[in-house]
Order: structure tokens, then sequence, then C-alpha cells
């Protein structure tokens, strides 16, 4: 075992508890904080596999914007979803037995392939290069250009979308 | 030094405790939140496969960064999207389970 | 790269842990002699009035709303501004676009008054 | 000789020095650098908390000082040991904890806002060679570091059990992320100019500081960091008046203190990282030979800013939430968003020109952006205020008004 791998199994031992506890929590608030921590190991896992760029996304965007809005939204919605109901469908224990099956059948099917068992080295780029490389790709018209234009028409969609339906609208409040 | 297996089969369980949450949770923002956790688990899945490619080829490969860097933007979407949607509902219906809103149930 | 998050990780650790060790020297120093009243909720000088988890105004879920949206986008220009002495003028121009096919969004928002505090 | 090379460069010195005793102990490498890293975090976590005691006396007595009083002045010299005093006051009061509050958000708030302090200074670079992190991300990264103040403040405000925290946090961390959006373009600028987001390329690429090129980013980016980092006049959520005292107020002993601290802490990190990226950082004349020049420099600049920014707090008045929201998303987003992309655009086409001419064009048009900027906004409140005064009818509580009537006596 060498340190980077007992690191590995730390965190994503940590990543997938967390996890269990965002969809089993009764206080849906501390689920998100739980998503938090499932988050932070996200980017550590990033880290490891030397997506630094990605690994800062990870928590600018999904801690810094994604969880604060949750919060926000659970504030929101609050008073009538009381934390003492519970949280889950009647069936939720045939749905556990359905994805425990989905899960070993996933990775049983993984193990097939050719490449389940090599070993990720550490990458010749490093540093800078890697983010300028993607920089240039994401602009070159004969690259990725059309789906960059087309992610800023999402972002457009959902910016526009987002305000026109959670806005309050003049008369229309449900009494 | 690690494996890519690892990587694999985390991103699997994470993918598989999502697709839980998805499907058992009756609040619609814990379903959201679950979509996340999947999300999350696709874009380590992306990455590790990333990291394999470029290593196997000796130059950065872009598509796994920027089919990553696409996912995060969609999932920033449906995150305002869905939160928007919530709200909408609960401002006309007062309700945030998902299985109560069935204005369309014949 | 991965000694400069090792760093980062192991400062994070002793960020978390100095300001832990404070406390909890503090709870160890500092008297323990709590009372039903001294422990009752401050609030704002009067006694506690329905419970505490109120609903809050929608707007600041359009700021949240927008500041993702922004987020996003102006995460996803940092590769272009690394990249920027190597592109050409034409790349340029397309990272334009990208940001005015979302100034669009942001007129339209603005026209809405969703940007002004009611 | 030996002395000259250490007083120029103690703290490579220092390290080498660490090197060769753990060398000579037959520690491995890899423990080496886990060992080094963790003395030089451990080392810089330590001395940026203690720079707090001096900070807070300072500013007291600067804001004192213009507000025509004396500031502290009773323990030693000046008052100096005023915050030595505070602090052992502060760590023996009983710390009172609510009988109903949320226990993990609640413990844990504290400890987020001062680590998310903290780890700012961990990709400064202090000189050419001495800095904690050369992380390649380390714009994204300062960002990502802003947003987990968010989180400490919101868990704050949950955690209290209390209607009035809630609320300041609310307000505070929507305030918070409003800000953030300026700033990010203003980066994005700032990595334009040098091309790489590692913080110690920024300063090393500054043959001109980029207060020259931008002064509009940084006068944007100098705002967003006061209203980020809650300080007066965007001290909203402190507001006694509205709020009672913010977000930290069912805190008391040293957890009230952590958040003091953190407050304190961050002004002065925000005036480091401004003069990191718009002040050139640790260069100045002679700091490429001799490195201690170099964190001098730094220091000065910085605390230059820090200056400024106790200035504008000792003597603006508080903004209201509306127009703080209305600065920053109809004033400075709309304007950083035209500086990026004129300044993306120009300094394309200037790419091949002299460094004087660019220069030139970078001033004129920062200046021409503001005017217009300045211009508009203008238009805009004389707008507003005509708006407010035929503003929808409000539930007022006037003696005729029945939903304002209490139903009995006070």
């Amino acid at each position: 075992m060498t340190p980077l791998q007992i690191v590995f199994l730390l965190v994503s031992i940590v990543t997938i508890f967390s996890a269990i506890l965002v969809v089993s929590l009764q206080k849906i608030f501390h689920a998100a904080l739980w998503l938090i921590v499932t988050l932070m190991g996200v980017a550590i896992l990033f880290v490891l596999l030397e997506a630094s760029f990605f690994a800062a996304v990870q928590i600018l965007v999904y801690i810094g914007a994604i969880a604060i809005i949750l919060i926000f939204a659970i504030m929101l919605t609050r008073n009538i979803m009381s934390d003492e109901e519970i949280q889950s469908n009647r069936s939720w224990g045939l749905v556990l037995l359905l994805v425990l099956v989905f899960a070993v059948i996933f990775i049983n099917q993984l193990s097939q392939s050719a490449i389940f068992n090599s070993i990720l080295y550490p990458l010749e780029v490093q540093g800078q290069d890697n983010i300028m490389a993607f920089g240039q790709g994401l602009l070159d018209p004969a690259g990725f250009a059309l789906p960059f234009e087309l992610a800023s028409l999402l972002l457009l969609a959902a910016l526009v979308g987002g305000v026109y339906l959670a806005m309050d609208k003049k008369g229309g409040e449900a009494k | 030094m690690i494996p890519l297996s690892w990587y694999l089969i985390v991103a699997a369980v994470l993918f598989s405790v999502g697709m839980f949450g998805a499907i058992s949770r009756k609040n619609a923002i814990a379903i959201l939140i679950s979509i996340e956790l999947m999300l999350n688990a696709v874009n380590i899945n992306i990455l590790a496969f990333w990291h394999y490619h470029s290593q196997t080829l000796g130059y950065t490969d872009l598509h796994g960064m920027v089919f990553a860097a696409i996912v995060i933007m969609a999932a920033a979407a449906e995150v305002a999207i869905g939160l928007a949607l919530i709200i909408a509902v609960y401002r006309q219906r007062k309700t945030v389970v998902a299985s109560e809103v069935n204005a369309l149930k014949g | 790269m991965l000694n400069q998050w090792l760093y980062i990780g192991i400062f994070f650790i002793v960020a978390l842990f100095l300001p832990f060790v404070a406390i909890f020297l503090a709870r160890i120093l500092s008297p323990k002699k709590p009372t039903k009243i001294k422990n009752s909720v401050y609030e704002c000088g009067m006694e506690t009035y329905k419970p505490t988890w109120i609903q809050f105004k929608i707007q600041y879920y359009l700021y949240g709303l927008v500041f993702l949206i922004f987020d996003v986008e102006i995460v996803f220009l940092f590769p272009f501004a690394v990249a920027y002495n190597k592109l050409a003028l034409f790349a340029v121009v397309e990272a334009i676009i990208f940001i005015l096919i979302l100034l669009v969004g942001y007129l339209y928002i603005w026209r809405k008054d969703a940007l002004s505090w009611q | 000789m030996k002395i000259l090379e250490f007083l120029s460069d103690p703290i490579i010195v220092i390290q080498e020095w660490i090197i060769q005793l753990f060398t000579n102990w037959g520690v491995t490498q890899e423990w080496q650098t886990f060992l080094l890293y963790l003395i030089g975090s451990a080392i810089l976590g330590t001395s940026a908390l203690l720079i707090t005691l001096v900070l807070i006396w300072a500013e007291r007595k600067i804001i004192g000082r213009l507000q025509d009083r004396l500031g502290p002045n009773r323990i030693g010299p000046w008052g100096i040991f005023q915050p030595v005093a505070d602090m052992l006051k502060i760590f023996i009061k009983e710390h009172i904890i609510p009988d109903e509050v949320d226990p993990i958000p609640y413990h844990i708030a504290p400890i987020i806002s001062v680590a998310s302090v903290l780890l700012m200074w961990a990709i400064v670079p202090f000189s050419d060679n001495v800095r904690g992190s050369d992380l390649n991300v380390a714009i994204l990264f300062l960002l990502g570091v802003g947003g987990l103040g968010e989180l400490g403040v919101i868990l704050a405000g949950w955690g209290s059990n209390n209607k009035y925290s809630m609320l300041a946090a609310f307000r505070a961390s929507a305030q918070m992320i409003s800000y953030e959006v300026p700033m990010a373009i203003v980066l994005l600028i700032v990595v334009i100019l040098s091309g790489s987001m590692s913080l110690g390329d920024i300063v090393s690429s500054q043959n001109i500081a980029n207060i020259f090129l931008l002064p509009l980013g940084a006068l944007i980016f100098f705002i967003a960091s006061i209203a980020e980092n809650g300080r007066a006049p965007f001290d909203l959520a402190e507001a006694e008046s509205e709020l009672v005292a913010g977000f930290n107020m069912e805190y008391s002993g040293l957890k009230f203190g952590m958040f003091y601290v953190a407050d304190f802490l961050r002004a002065f990190t925000s005036s480091v990282i401004f003069a990191s990226i718009f002040l050139g950082g640790w260069r100045g004349p002679g700091a490429e030979q001799i490195p201690i020049l170099g964190f001098f420099y730094l220091l000065i600049k910085s605390t230059i800013i820090w200056f400024i920014g106790v200035w504008i707090r000792g003597s603006m008045p508080r903004f209201r939430v509306d127009q703080m929201m209305a600065i920053t998303w109809k004033f400075l987003t709309p304007l950083s968003l035209a500086l990026l992309i004129v300044i993306a655009f120009v300094n394309k086409l200037l790419a091949n020109s002299s460094q004087l001419i660019q220069v030139v064009v970078f001033l004129i048009i920062n200046f021409v952006l503001f005017y217009i900027g300045f211009l508009i906004s203008n238009k805009l409140i004389n707008e507003k205020v005509r708006m407010e005064v035929s503003s929808h009818k409000r539930v007022l509580a006037q003696p005729t008004n029945i939903f304002t009537q209490p139903n009995s006596g006070g």
C-alpha cells in the first residue's frame, strides 16, 4: 500500500459513507450538509486523478454555488414538509434490493472490461499546460467550439427559465 | 499508483447510492440532491477514463475534459431549473412531495 | 502537482485544527455553570415565538440562481483566459459570443426586475 | 557570508537546514516533504492567527483616531497589550450553549469560518521562492475558499436556532455570493493579462503592476472584497438595528471570538491578495536578489490597502440592503462584464504593439467605461427614486389597519 492508496481508500470510504447519510437522513438540511462532505470527497478524488481544474471547479461550483442554493431552496419550502414525517417511500426496501442487484451487475460488467485492472500513473503533462490545452480545445473551431457555445445557450435557458418560474407573478399567489 | 478499477468501483457505488435516493425519497429537493450524487459519480468515471487515456496517449486528451465540463454545466442548469420548478409548485400547491404533484393524474 | 495539493490538504487540516484546539482549550479553562434561564435562546430579547425555521423570501433564491449560472459561465472561461495568448482573434470573438449569449438572459432578468430587492 | 545569506533569505536557509537535519536522521524523502509541509503550514497558520492580535489593536486605534477618540490606551504603551488582555478574558469566559441549538452545525461553524480565512494564506507568494503552494488553479481556489466562508455563515445561522441569526446568515450569504460574481470576472481579466492561474505566475508577470492596466478592475475588486468580508459600509449582516447582532448572536466565549478573529483576519488577508494581484506582490527594487525585501514590500503594500479599508470603514455610513444588492447586480457586474469583453478584444488587437501604447489604451478604456457606467447608474438611481414614491401599497402599522392591529395591549 502506497500512501496515495491509503489516502484514496480513506477519502472514498468517507465519501460513500456521507453519500449514504445523504440519502437516508430524516432532516433534509442535514442531508444537504452531508452532501457537502460527499462533494468535498469527490473533489479530493479529482485531485488524485490530477484533474486540478475540475477539483477547483467542484469546490467552486458544487460547494460554493449548488449546495448553497439547495440550502436556500430547502429554507424556502421549509414549513410544509416537517422533518418528523417519514422521508422515504413505503417500498424503500424493494428499491434497496433492486439497487443492490443493479450495483452488483454494474460492477460485474465493469470488471469484464479489458482495461479494468490497469494502473494509473502520474501524467506527463503537468501544471498550467493541461488547462491551456483544455482552453485551446474548447475554443478551437475544429474542436469543441460548438458544444461550448451550446452550453452557453443551455445556461441562458436555465437562467431565463429559472427566474421566470421562481419569480412572484402579480396575482399568481395561491391563497 | 492507484488502479483504475478502484475509481470505477467507487463511482459505481456512489451512483447506486444516488439512484437509491432518487427512487426512494419523497421530498423533491432530496430527489434533486440524489441526482447530483449520480452526476458526480459519472464525473469521477469520466475523469478516471480521461486520466487513463491521457497516460496512454502521452498528451492531454480533450474529450474527457470537455465531457466533464458539459456534465457540470448540465448539472448546474438542472439544479437551477429543478429548484425553480419545485418552488413554483410549492407556491401553487404548498407541497414538495413529488408524488403529491398529480394534477395530470386521470 | 500532487505535492502542491498535498500542501493544501495539510494546510486545510492545520487550519481546522488550530481553531479547534483553541476552542477546546477555552472549554477546559472556562467555567461551566449552565442554568435553564442562561441557556434559553436569546433571539431579540423577547421570548421565542413560534419555531425558528420560518420561510424566507424568494429573492434569496433568485440571487442564488443568477449567481450559480454566472459562476458556471465564468469558471469555464478560465481555461480560455489561460490559453488567451495562444488563441487567434476568432477564438476570442467566440468567447465574447459566449458571454453575449448570457448577457441576453441578464438583460431579460433585469427587465423582469428580478435583480432588485423587494 | 553565512550570516548575510541568512539575512537575505532566512526561510530558505532554515528550510535547507531542516532538510539537512532530517537527512542526517535518516528520514525518507516522502516523509521529509510531509514533515516540511506540516511545519510550514503550522508556522504560517499560527503566525496568521497571531497577526490578528496586532490587527485588532491597530484597527481599533485607527478607527478611534478617525472618530476623534483615543482608542485603546490603558494597557501598555498606546494600549498595545489590549488585545492580549481581551484574548485572555475571552479564553476564560463561559461558553453558553443555548438549549435548542443544532449541535453539529453550531460547533463546526466557527472552525470553518476561521479555516476559510487561513486557507487563503496557503497560496500567497511571499517572495520569489518562498510560498506555500504553487497551485496551478490558485485563482479558482481563492474563489472556492470564499464559498467555504459562506458555508460557515449559513451553518452558524442555522445552528443557532434563532430567527434573526438565520435571517442575518441568509442576508450575509446572499451578499457574499452576489459580490463573488464581479470579483470572479475581474480575476478572469487578470488571468487574461498574465496567462496563468497560478498566483506566483501572476505576480512575476507584472512588469507593470496590474493596477495601472486595470484601475477600474482594481476598484471593482476592492469594493467586492470589502463587501465579501462583510465590513462597513457593507456590514448588513451585523446590522444591530435590524438583525440584533448578526448570525453570531447566540455564540459566546471563544466561539464568538473565532468569528471575530476571522472577521479581522479576512480584511487583512484580502488586502494581501489584492496586493499580490494588482500591486505586484513581493516585486520591487532589489527583491529578486534579496528575497527578504520582497516580504517587506508585500507587507507594506498590503498594509496600505488594509489601511484604506479601515479608513472607509471609519467614515462611511451603512448601505441599505436593496442598495447593496443594486450596487453589485446593476453596477459592478455589468461594468466588469463590459470591461472583460473590451479588454479581451483590444488586448488581442494590440498583441504586437509596444507596452506603452498598451498601457495608455487600457487606461483610456478603463476611464471611459467607468464614466459611462457612472452616467448610466446615475440615471438609474434617479428613476429608482421616482418609482419608490409611487410604489405599490404595503401593509402599514396604522391604527386603522386591521391586519396590524394588536389583539391586546402590546
